[in-house]
């Protein structure tokens, strides 16, 4: 059952991920990508990690996602679809080199990966909510913690950068 | 006090208030198809032609209606009544209701009475073409609602009351003889009815 | 009418604005320069004052202090006057008052409710209140006249009506009748109104009381659009407002002081309005298939067209074509027709209507004085000294030309002598009189002549300064006045007495009418009487020869070149150097011979030398009498394009048909007689498809191949003025108003002048003596109809049914018929019955048809005599010695 | 429990929830249309039936039967799956909602569809799925209003979503849990446990977010009739029309429901001897109260301009609630030592 469930999402993620960087019309991309990340949703909630398949959604689908639409309808990349689809021989070599990487991996080190602190019955017990926050806020506090401040960096920078322009605009009009 | 004000939101919770206080009145609509408003007699509605009391046509094609009409919606074409040489007559009256402003310029300029505005504001058609009144349908207007026309006439001060003896009014400077077409002689309308309208389209 | 800047000026002073004017002017006419409105119902400008509505009552403070008549009384020098003072304002509004105690308030159906000066004024000075007591008359209007209603309800008695009909028209047709207050306007003696019908009382009524029936109840005045454009039906060219109401034409009005007219219009100018909408127009072009006229898309139609004239060009050459043109069409339409014709088609023969006559006006006018056309204009007439008028009907054939007259006559006493064979209108009028018989004008003109000569009446300067011509014309003159008498019926000391009156005039003006141009040796006539005026001494400004026109723009025909004789410009075609420049403008060559007259041609039709025909605004078939042949001529063609506004006898044989548009629908000019070239503006559009003249011949040379591409008519007239310079400039009398004959004189007395004097004299034989009828037909030119255009008209048709013999009431009695009889005519080419109507305008011997009526075929009675090539080939047949009996 | 135990008590509860909840959107529209009357002095509508009570069935047959246009230039597929994506999440949210205290049915425990740990961000994220339909919606229409109303809709629901994901962080902090139940049960025993006294910032500013979430007046932003016709739906007619007019009234009636379980105690009954009504009957009226309010708020505000919108959410609303997780975080670690 779980095995049938598995496999149904894992061939929407790669088809839709296929379909991400071969579909022409770019909102059709984005509809493909909102498939795929509620996808990866789903194999989250297969591994017992509800509050992490929740927050995909949230993150990726309802923002980021929203965003990059957003940028779409402003600009109307119909014009410029062609252009992009060019690069195509050129990210067929980058993937292909990518994916014989991890196939050499994958056979070198076989799938036993190592388990984690949180074993599903472990998560059942605490609730996932609260296995992650204490994962991340004991193990991992401080790549957390740099992770915040590298992007508390990012977004200084960006607001910098944005607001460079209207602050030089606000002086030469007041001068 | 005026930070204050802006954190606890006086100023909407009263008007919420306000709006929530009149909730509780009563209302002051009327449920339209079922009761109906009682229209005063000076109300404007649709345009009408009137008879004088014989029958006989009161319209004596002078066209000053439409030198007055602002908004150019009446076409007057006058003549001589046939077989009756000088009495003038509109040997036909179109009016444009769908340009109409109902400002009732037309009826006081009207040196005869002839028009008047009755009480009828329903309008609407299935037809557009509907809303091109001629002669016959003015004066059939004329003829349903009379007692409207009257009494429009007496409200905006163009008549007191005397309007309908045969001869016009007691003032003989202003008589104009009443347009007799006899019975049965009462020219066809050449207007633009709704069959011709029909006929003209079906033949192209 | 005055001019402030004559010298020896009195002052006056209006409302504190003072002005210079000459001696005699009124108060009004002062008040007009300044630009100060004084109201008036009864005054006009071209009327004496009558005084006769006290509205213009002003207030004279200086020299003394009072109220006066501001239309009736002269200025002396220094007067102030006040025109809108309380006094004068309340005089003015009791003046309205009592207007208004009987005048009827039914302006919403009076017609002339929206222009009525009383309305206005009222508006304007009247009170709210009317103190008197008021009381409405009653009288029934009298519409028993057929174009004009009088309501005297609504009549002011102002007089200015009855004041037009004496003064301007001079009949007196209407007149005050009864007294006090029942005083109504109408016809003498309570009759029913039969005039002209001008309708000139109607325009200056300033009230509703005199309406037409022809437009009544018909429109409003503020819904009209008025047109400013020339009137088409005689030479006079008047101007006036064709007022349009949803496309179509409700009136006419005239234009007070503009144009020929001053404002005067005639019957047809005024009431004949309705031939453009008439149901018998032309709306389609027409294809002969088989023996029918079918109708055709205009591209089929001109395809035809040109087939048939390039196939007559390739079978007999451009001389296998020929072109007849009428006075109907434009200057524009006419230079483009000539260029189709010469330029296009290669084709000499292109003639018109001028060939009825007006062609020997044309060339001797030109040979002699080098002028075209007329040598003075309607304002010389109006202040001639003396006016010697010959063959010409003048009030019905240029009925506006004969007001100007008559305005001498009025205002005036100007003598006017008139020689002819009818008695006319201005006879009647005039100063001095010769009835003559018909068709013996040139003789009478040869005893005018042969009285100065034997008189001594020479003017002293010109028999000093060409003796060798004054000496020529006085051997002439050797013979006896038996030799004139007998033919013309005229005494000796009629014509003496004549002669001696019109030579003792110092601007003496000679007005020749279609009678001499149209008969026999009429361009010899023509030049006796400029002899005449030549001995007189009247070959100066303001003096001077002038033909008058019968026909609409003939004159723009001359200037077009429309005859085989003649180039664009109105030049001979033997002036080589004229015929090279229309060579260079046109690029083509034009041959060294003139192509034929209109007579030829119809003999070449019946010979094969003519292979096609384009007929334009004209209907010979119609026009010319039986004798001539013009039917079977036109059957014996090929190929016959007419072009025209209805389907006339001609447009009947023909093969292609255009539909022409009439002067209401379309832009261009026309050349009235006096030379002035006026536009006529669209004032509506043209019914189905027609399309307007110039249209048609530029598509047909589109067809042919030679483009002759325009974007309207005034790109034409630019083009036309460069061989044209008359057509330059507009509304300015062009034909030789003010211009000194003396150089063109000069080179004509010292050319052939001499060499012509031989046979100049000789008068022509007794017309149809071989006739056994004794009666004297003659085909009369009528002031209700002139042709198509009034014969569609149907208020001129219900004016003037026209189709009927005016014969002298006492021989009628003689003969036992009366009016409305009917008659049998006979003349050695056939009979007609016709109905009578009885007139003294017709002369004991003498009967009378009128000369554009078609229906009662008696122009086919009429014998014709064509003549000579020197005399213009002009086909003579309006005279005919015919019986006539009555018919039981 | 067996599988097929389960899956029929899903399936029951599922039916009855949204049996109710639909019903609540039809009723909704009638609510609304009455109450505005009321506050403008009129009747509203009053012909089909006693008092127009029939009258959402007629609205809602009316608009199955009409025509279902799709404009010419329109992106179809978008065009036509837009509505759906718009409707889906606004329906799916109901599925974590107590609606009464757990009781046994065939077995199983009912009260809820399903009681996700993580039900609060289960709503939340399906909620920010919702504004897809809309983005879409707007663009596949190829109309410059309805291009407009879509781009204004994903800026506002993007800003919007912060401050509602923000402004509940506090409730989360006092309740510790995730799940809507245990949420409600956290309020237990009376309306002085209700959240809405500990947290009153983040009530009215959840509320604030909740109404221009839900594209209610004096935000509507995305609709606002006077400028941009009927905004991202204004070419859409018939069924899918209607699918967005559901979508927001059953939007509406999930904020709400989601307002009285995380601030008015959910099920429970005020007081512990009003225990004897039902739990769902609580909910009802606390929800219904909270829908009047919204109906209340449009009949007295007029719209705001867009800019003083945005930052209003993002300069007022985000820092408020940010300090309000700021003094409810120290409170709680006070109060927990």
């Amino acid at each position: 059952m779980m095995q049938a469930i598995f496999i149904y999402l894992a061939t929407v993620c790669v088809v839709c991920a296929v379909l991400t960087v071969s579909l022409r019309q770019p909102v059709y991309n984005v509809m493909a990508l909102l498939t795929m990340f509620f996808h990866v949703a789903g194999l989250y909630v297969l591994l017992n990690a509800e509050f992490l398949a929740v927050v995909q959604i949230i993150v990726y689908a309802g923002a980021i996602l929203v965003l990059y639409l957003f940028v779409l309808m402003l600009l109307n990349l119909r014009s410029e679809s062609r252009h992009l689809h060019r690069q195509w021989p050129f990210a067929v070599l980058i993937l292909g080199s990518v994916a014989a990487m991890l196939v050499g991996a994958m056979q070198a080190g076989g799938f036993g990966l190592p388990t984690g602190e949180a074993p599903a019955q472990v998560i059942q017990a605490v609730g996932n909510t609260e296995s992650i926050g204490l994962t991340l806020y004991t193990d991992y506090l401080l790549p957390f913690e740099l992770a915040s401040l590298v992007l508390l960096v990012a977004m200084i920078g960006a607001i910098v950068l944005t607001k460079k322009e209207l602050i030089q605009d606000h002086g030469e009009e007041q001068s | 006090m005026g930070l204050i004000r802006s954190i606890f939101m006086t100023e909407l919770l009263m008007g919420m208030k306000l709006v929530f206080k009149q909730m509780f009145k009563p209302y002051c609509t009327l449920q339209y198809p079922h009761v109906r408003h009682d229209i005063p007699d000076g109300y404007r509605g649709l345009m009408s032609l009137l008879r004088y009391e014989d029958g006989s046509e009161r319209c004596v094609g002078c066209s000053l209606c439409e030198a007055a009409c602002p908004s150019n919606c009446i076409k007057v074409v006058s003549d001589e009544v046939p077989g009756q040489p000088l009495v003038r007559y509109a040997r036909e009256y179109y009016l444009d209701i769908t340009r109409c402003v109902f400002c009732g310029f037309c009826t006081e300029a009207c040196p005869v009475d002839a028009l008047a505005m009755t009480k009828v504001y329903e309008a609407s058609v299935f037809d557009r073409r509907d809303l091109m009144f001629d002669k016959r349908k003015l004066y059939e207007l004329g003829e349903q609602h009379l007692a409207d026309g009257k009494a429009y006439l007496i409200a905006h001060n163009m008549d007191d009351g005397t309007l309908f003896p045969k001869e016009g009014l007691g003032d003989n400077r202003y008589s104009f003889p009443p347009v007799d077409l006899g019975e049965g002689e009462r020219p066809v309308t050449v207007g633009l009815t709704r069959e011709a309208l029909e006929m003209e389209l079906s033949k192209q | 009418m005055t001019t402030a800047t004559k010298v020896g000026t009195i002052t006056v002073t209006i409302n504190g604005e003072t002005i210079g004017v000459p001696k005699g002017t009124r108060i009004i006419q002062a008040a007009q320069l300044l630009g100060i409105e004084i109201p008036t119902f009864c005054y006009h400008p071209r009327m004496r004052p009558q005084a006769a509505c006290r509205i213009c009552t002003v207030e004279v403070v200086k020299p003394m202090n009072k109220m006066f008549m501001a239309c009736a009384t002269e200025i002396m020098d220094g007067m102030e006057v006040l025109t809108d003072s309380p006094r004068t304002l309340a005089d003015r509004r009791t003046n309205l008052d009592l207007l208004l105690t009987q005048h009827p308030l039914d302006c919403p159906v009076c017609d002339k409710g929206g222009e009525c000066k009383l309305q206005d004024y009222s508006v304007k000075y009247g009170s709210s209140e009317n103190p008197f007591e008021t009381k409405r008359k009653d009288y029934p209007e009298d519409i028993r006249s057929t174009v004009l209603d009088f309501n005297s309800n609504r009549c002011i008695l102002c007089g200015a009506c009855i004041q037009v009909c004496s003064d301007i028209q001079q009949l007196s047709a209407i007149g005050f009748s009864k007294r006090g207050f029942i005083t109504v306007v109408g016809a003498p003696m309570g009759e029913p109104l039969d005039c002209e019908f001008c309708g000139q009382c109607m325009d200056v009524c300033p009230v509703g009381a005199i309406t037409s029936r022809f437009s009544k109840y018909k429109f409003r005045p503020w819904q009209e659009e008025k047109t400013q454009t020339t009137c088409t039906y005689c030479g006079c060219g008047c101007q006036y407002n064709l007022r349009t109401m949803d496309g179509e034409v409700s009136r006419v009005t005239p234009i007070e002081g503009v144009g020929p007219g001053q404002g005067s219009l005639c019957v047809r100018g005024h009431f004949g309005f309705h031939f453009m909408e008439d149901a018998q127009r032309l709306t389609k072009p027409l294809v002969r298939r088989g023996d029918k006229l079918v109708e055709a898309g205009w591209d089929e139609a001109l395809a035809e067209a040109a087939k048939g004239l390039a196939a007559a060009k390739a079978a007999k050459g451009g001389a296998g074509i020929a072109g007849i043109a009428g006075g109907r069409l434009a200057n524009e339409d006419l230079y483009l027709f000539g260029r189709l014709m010469r330029n296009a088609l290669e084709s000499p023969n292109f003639d018109s209507t001028l060939r009825y006559g007006y062609i020997n006006a044309a060339t001797i006018m030109h040979k002699a004085l080098g002028v075209t056309g007329m040598m003075n204009s309607f304002d010389d007439l109006r202040r001639a000294d003396a006016v010697l008028l010959v063959g010409s009907d003048i009030t019905q054939e240029a009925p506006i030309c004969g007001l100007a007259v008559k305005d001498g006559i009025t205002k005036r006493k100007m003598p006017v002598f008139t020689v002819d064979s009818m008695k006319t209108e201005i006879m009647k009028l005039g100063a001095g009189r010769l009835v003559i018989t018909p068709g013996s004008e040139v003789a009478a003109i040869k005893g005018l002549v042969k009285a100065v000569v034997d008189e001594g009446l020479i003017d002293a300067g010109v028999a000093a300064k060409y003796p060798a011509a004054v000496a020529a014309i006085k051997k002439e003159m050797a013979g006896t006045y038996k030799e004139i008498e007998t033919p013309t019926g005229a005494t000796k000391a009629d014509l003496v007495a004549m002669a001696r009156a019109f030579a003792n005039a110092d601007k003496g003006i000679i007005l020749a009418g279609p009678r001499v141009m149209g008969g026999l040796k009429g361009a010899s006539a023509l030049a006796m009487l400029i002899d005449l005026a030549f001995l007189t001494g009247n070959l100066k400004p303001g003096a001077g020869v002038n033909p008058l026109t019968g026909e609409n723009n003939e004159l723009g025909l001359v200037l077009a070149g429309a005859a085989p004789e003649l180039l664009p410009g109105g030049l001979p075609w033997s002036d080589g150097a004229a015929r090279a420049r229309v060579e260079q403008a046109w690029n083509c060559a034009l041959p060294e011979f003139p192509g034929n007259s209109l007579t030829d041609l119809f003999d070449g039709m019946r010979e094969g030398r003519i292979g096609a025909a384009y007929i334009a605004g004209t209907d010979p078939v119609r026009s010319l009498p039986a004798e001539l042949n013009v039917a079977a001529s036109l059957d014996a063609l090929d190929f016959l394009v007419v072009q025209d506004l209805f389907l006339t006898g001609t447009a009947l044989r023909a093969d292609v048909v255009f539909p022409a548009q009439s002067y209401a629908e379309r832009d261009g000019t026309f050349t009235n007689m006096e030379g002035r070239v006026q536009r006529i503006r669209q004032a509506m559009k043209a019914p189905g498809k027609a399309r307007p003249d110039w249209q048609i011949f530029s598509a047909v040379a589109r067809e042919l191949e030679v483009p002759l591409e325009y974007a309207g008519t005034d790109e034409i007239r630019a083009e036309a003025a460069g061989l044209i310079p008359q057509f330059a400039a507009l509304d300015v009398t062009n034909a030789g108003h003010g211009v000194d004959v003396t150089a063109a004189l000069e080179a004509y007395l010292a050319g052939a002048y001499l060499k012509t004097m031989d046979d100049r004299y000789d008068l022509p034989a007794v017309l149809n003596t071989a006739s056994p009828h004794e009666t004297r037909l003659y085909l009369a030119d009528s002031l209700f109809h002139s042709g198509q255009m009034s014969t569609h008209n149907w208020g001129l048709m219900k004016i003037d049914p026209a189709d009927e013999l005016v014969m002298n009431p006492r021989e009628a009695r003689k003969l036992q018929i009366a009016e409305g009889d009917k008659v049998r005519v006979t003349s050695l080419l056939g009979s007609a019955v016709v109905p009578v109507k009885l007139s003294s305008h017709a002369n004991p011997g003498t009967v009378l048809f009128p000369k554009h009526c078609a229906q009662s075929h008696v122009r086919d009675l009429m014998g014709v005599v064509v003549g000579s090539r020197e005399e213009g080939s002009v086909p003579q047949f309006r005279f005919e010695r015919v019986t006539v009996e009555k018919v039981h | 429990m067996e599988l097929g135990t389960t899956v029929l008590l899903a399936v029951i509860q599922i039916a009855v929830v949204m049996g109710v909840v639909l019903l609540s959107v039809a009723y909704m529209t009638y609510a609304e249309r009455k109450v505005l009357s009321f506050m403008q002095d009129r009747l509203g509508p009053m012909e089909v039936g006693p008092w127009g009570l029939l009258q959402p069935i007629a609205d809602g047959l009316k608009l199955f039967m009409k025509e279902d246009i799709i404009p010419s230039g329109a992106n179809k597929i978008i065009f036509a799956v837009a509505p759906i994506i718009c409707l889906i999440p606004a329906l799916i949210g109901f599925a974590v909602v107590p609606y009464s205290e757990g009781f046994s049915l065939l077995g199983g425990t009912g009260g809820t569809i399903t009681d996700l740990n993580v039900g609060l961000l289960y709503i939340f994220a399906f909620a920010s799925v919702g504004a897809y339909g809309v983005i879409l919606g707007g663009w596949a229409s190829n109309s410059k209003y309805a291009l407009l109303g879509g781009l204004r809709s994903g800026a506002q629901v993007i800003s919007y979503e912060l401050v509602i994901g923000l402004s509940i962080v506090g409730v989360l902090l006092l309740s510790e849990s995730l799940s809507l139940r245990a949420i409600t049960e956290h309020q237990d025993g009376g309306f002085w446990h209700w959240n809405l006294w500990v947290q009153p910032v983040a009530f009215v500013t959840y509320v604030i977010a909740a109404v221009a979430e839900t594209n209610r007046l004096p935000f509507d932003m995305p609709e606002a009739e006077s400028e941009l016709v009927a905004g991202f739906f204004t070419e859409y007619s018939g069924m899918r029309f209607a699918f967005f007019f559901l979508a927001e009234y059953a939007n509406m009636i999930l904020v709400s429901c989601l307002a009285s379980v995380l601030f008015l105690g959910g099920y429970e009954a005020p007081a512990e001897f009003l225990n004897f009504v039902p739990g769902f009957v609580w909910l009802a009226l606390k929800t219904w109260a909270l829908l009047f309010f919204f109906i209340w708020i449009r009949g007295t505000f007029p719209r705001v301009r867009f800019d003083q919108l945005m930052k209003f959410g993002w300069k007022v609303l985000i820092p408020v609630a940010l300090v309000n997780i700021l003094v409810t975080a120290v409170g709680v670690y006070i109060v927990n030592n």
